[in-house]
């Protein structure tokens, strides 16, 4: 694999951020676009364009069978069964907030129980709060250990009679922490209880087979897949999606519209409500194609390569702090530096062009078990180099240079 | 593509003054079919024998020329047959459409083919597909006695 | 106003479809999209893309402010008040939605009542009946007349003191009736009744002032409106986002998250939750820019022109029937040819490059109501031409001579 | 952009070891601010004397070296002065990171004038603004008596 060549890929990498090179260490946020799906995106708009489903002129048909197309694709991309297993939504957070809301109107009642994780994103909190807040529903949380490890013993524990389900990440946006979610899997299934896996960040950097996992629900976003914005997918098993309630109502959900009762379309269209991201979607077929091309293996190895290569060369800081310690890690970065906020040193990072993020990345429940308010966090993509983590190294160094520090 | 392909003759005949049309009297059988997408609505009424054959075929239905074409011509082409005969000649009939193949059935003689085979031009007016096979899929539920009404986004 | 030079703005006029130039009049479906709006997406995407809000990078503050600068833009362009009052969503769908769900959580109990129109699209109908379904609301129907219009005096006699919404179209999208919907307001604030208004059909066709019109809620689609799919916007007066409930939950949308409580943020990221269609909405407001390039008047007359122009020819089509002759009607056309059905007709006109509609067009009330179970639907966007319309006529005339009838 | 004009030496100075930190005894009045993007605190706790002016000012608060800096020198400035004349200079500040202007306050002295002007460097750094400010929104809302939280993302 050759790595310039694929950052060649990417129009952004020939701009300038502050007069410097971009070193973009942000892609747990959103990853960049390969111009090939750029392109697709321009060329559909440019020559294709028309909304889907509804009309049966050319350009819709067309439109139709390309958007099916990107519900096949995924499907193969994460080894699906069926293709009305795969539901588009606008972004990860609704696929999660459709699980809870519709699965919470049936399945959940007053003093029911949900199990998450000290590790997920709000996305995976705040959907199952309002199950709490409106229904009396009681959150409990496995807890993680100080490497960032959740503690399988103690999920375990947890789960009670009363445990309705279990939704949690398959890989953290903060500690890069690979989940063992297929043993999570396992114990839920021997005590009959269904899980949801956040996969925002695995579906990018890890290979997923929602067959082999034998998960119910599996939830991610196509802007961290090389994909467009606006576009996020449900995998729930069809068993699921017949059984739940519909979540958004509009148009083309529907079967029969009547004055006294509406009857509701079948898969997957019970889902997809109004217009759907048309274009996005269409492209995203693109996307998965991008990552394809390069091989799951080796955009891993690759991968693996350089969050070695980081973690070593970022040990060496003097006063550097790498957030978590966990047994499976993947590319996700974050760390401290002593004396220095983490807003402190984005902004020095970001005037020698190097894109990191710094907060709570949407994890103030980690942060807080961590005794942490915030943490910088370096994330890495396909595009990434050892180039760009010497430069980030010292960028690092320049901090403490900046706030004038011993 | 051919518009003459699809609409021929035969089914602008047939769309025009389809056959069978009506409830018949001491049905055995029925099913509602519907396609959501354009409201193609089909009421198939089905009177088996004892020996289980289709005695009498009828339907009701609201729909463009190629979907009352095919649902007239299918009422012409199943009367006399058992419920198997039935599902080999929509099998048949499916196949072709999809495979682009002949009509492979044993059941129909060559008229009866060139009749179904005057279907094939939806072939390449793909949303047109379902227009042709609501009227069968219905015909089918209503053979195998299902509640359910059909609804052409769950036919594969 | 020169058309052509506007025509020549969308690349997608310059295609064939089936050999024959591209005749498009299905614009109340989802417009074409001008090379302005087509070229800031690629821009976006090739030299500045990234997430919004989250991060401090300089990537990420000028996303954030690009995307601010369409709040602003959409602000201005409907005359809100305050920019928080824009909430963007997916889709016109989900903004209805999401009043739908968070005004009923808080407002409407069993027997409480909603008042819609016949004339609603599903869109505006199906999130009601959620209501229904689930909290035995009732929902009242506003009657249409026959020439499609709606008949106030009913509408007025509808409302009750347990009347708790109105939802009503702004302009129909099968009939094309512009809704006298400041009257309906009118009506409404004396009775202290809160109406939301779909304004899909309306903000691509007519000018919309939301404080003019004093309404609580204004739903309106970016994709309708020359704008990329994807993008939704719902108006909201303030008073009412700040005391709904939030609707999705997850990033972005919370202020403090602990264990056992989150707090949400204030207006508009209460209703923003995860990564918002970021390249979209920062794109949409080249679509605004484009509508103002051209002037709102001379859009309006030149469709008007056109609608006019098509009424006339349509209505010497032997056999062919307009469906509704509305008070005031904007450039959507509905029609019936005897003994053809409207799939025939769609069919055969896609064959001579005309792009038309087909089906109950997500109204199966409205059509229920007059009678008919399908219409074919021409609608007319800012680039249809009289040629346009002199094609359409011939190719109707041509689908008696294709069906073989008189 | 220049990092040597937002990290001035006065700021570095004040981040690393700010004034009046902790909580002071006997305070009338207290709020907090919070800024959900990034996760920055402040709890500002005041005495206002029987003359309704500033007796102390100190704050507890965690955040980056704009956001301390900023807190550390409000508490200097604020002393001694009437609930109105904190408005005043509060507004000054405001403007002068919004609208590029000098600061003009006639409460301030040249050198107090300089110690805020060394929080300019922010106005290039637009997501910085806030850091800079939440100390000062957060002491507005004690002298209120505001009950709710300074929440940065509700001030305009
Ligand atoms: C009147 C009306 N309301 C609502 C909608 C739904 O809009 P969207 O599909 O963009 O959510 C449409 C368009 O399809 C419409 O024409
Ligand atoms: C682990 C995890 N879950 C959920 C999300 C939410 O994804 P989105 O913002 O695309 O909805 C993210 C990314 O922000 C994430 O990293």
């Amino acid at each position: 694999m050759n790595i310039n060549e694929i950052k060649s890929q990417f129009p952004i990498f020939s701009k300038k951020i502050n007069g410097k090179q971009l070193v973009y260490l942000d892609s747990s946020n959103s990853s960049q676009k390969p111009l090939s799906v750029i392109n697709r995106l321009n060329d559909f708009y440019k020559n294709e364009f028309s909304n889907i489903g509804r009309s049966i002129h050319s350009l819709a048909v067309n439109a139709t069978n390309k958007f099916e197309e990107t519900r096949v694709g995924v499907k193969n991309f994460i080894n699906a069964k069926f293709k009305e297993e795969i539901i588009f939504t606008k972004n990860a957070t609704e696929a999660i907030n459709l699980v809870a809301t519709t699965f919470g109107q049936k399945y959940i009642k007053d003093g029911d129980e949900i199990i998450i994780t000290e590790l997920e994103h709000h996305s995976n909190y705040v959907p199952w709060n309002f199950l709490r807040e409106n229904k009396k529903a009681i959150i409990k949380f496995a807890p993680i250990n100080e490497d960032g490890d959740i503690v399988i013993s103690k999920l375990q524990e947890l789960i009670t009679s009363k445990t309705k389900i279990i939704a949690v990440s398959h890989l953290s946006n903060v500690t890069g922490t690979i989940v063992p979610i297929k043993e999570i899997i396992e114990i839920a299934r021997k005590k009959n209880v269904p899980v949801l896996v956040d996969g925002c960040q695995s579906v990018p950097h890890i290979s997923v087979d929602v067959s082999d996992l034998d998960c119910d629900f599996y939830a991610f976003s196509g802007h961290k897949v090389y994909g467009p914005t606006g576009v996020g997918i449900l995998y729930a098993k069809k068993k699921w999606l017949e059984k739940l309630p519909p979540y958004i109502g509009g148009g083309a959900m529907i079967s029969e519209v009547k004055k006294d009762k509406i009857t509701y379309a079948p898969l997957p269209e019970k889902y997809e409500a109004g217009t759907m991201p048309t274009a996005e979607v269409i492209t995203f077929n693109e996307s998965i194609k991008f990552i394809k091309s390069i091989g799951m293996d080796n955009l891993i190895k690759h991968e693996k390569e350089i969050t070695n290569y980081a973690l070593e060369k970022l040990k060496k800081i003097n006063s550097l702090k790498i957030i978590g310690n966990p047994k499976n890690k993947a590319g996700v970065i974050a760390f401290t530096l002593k004396g220095v906020h983490p807003h402190d040193i984005a902004t020095i990072l970001d005037e020698d062009g190097v894109a990191i993020r710094a907060g709570h990345h949407c994890c103030q429940i980690l942060h807080e078990r961590l005794n942490l308010t915030a943490t910088a966090r370096a994330s890495i993509g396909i595009y990434n180099t050892k180039e760009d983590i010497d430069i980030l190294c010292k960028a690092i160094e320049n901090c403490r240079k900046v706030l004038d520090l011993k | 593509m051919d518009l003459k392909q699809l609409y021929q003759d035969i089914i602008l005949e047939h769309g025009k003054s389809p056959r069978n049309l009506g409830r018949c009297k001491d049905y055995s059988h029925e099913a509602k079919g519907y396609n959501p997408l354009c409201g193609d609505k089909v009421h198939v009424y089905l009177k088996l024998n004892n020996e289980k054959k289709v005695e009498n075929l009828t339907f009701e239905g609201d729909g463009c020329a190629i979907s009352l074409a095919s649902a007239s011509i299918m009422t012409e082409l199943v009367k006399g047959k058992s419920s198997d005969e039935v599902k080999d000649i929509m099998n048949a009939f499916l196949n072709m459409i999809k495979n682009n193949s002949e009509i492979e059935s044993s059941y129909l003689d060559d008229d009866q083919k060139t009749k179904l085979m005057s279907l094939s031009g939806v072939k390449q007016f793909p949303m047109r597909v379902k227009c042709a096979t609501l009227s069968w899929h219905t015909l089918l539920s209503a053979l195998e006695r299902k509640k359910k009404d059909v609804n052409t986004e769950i036919i594969d």
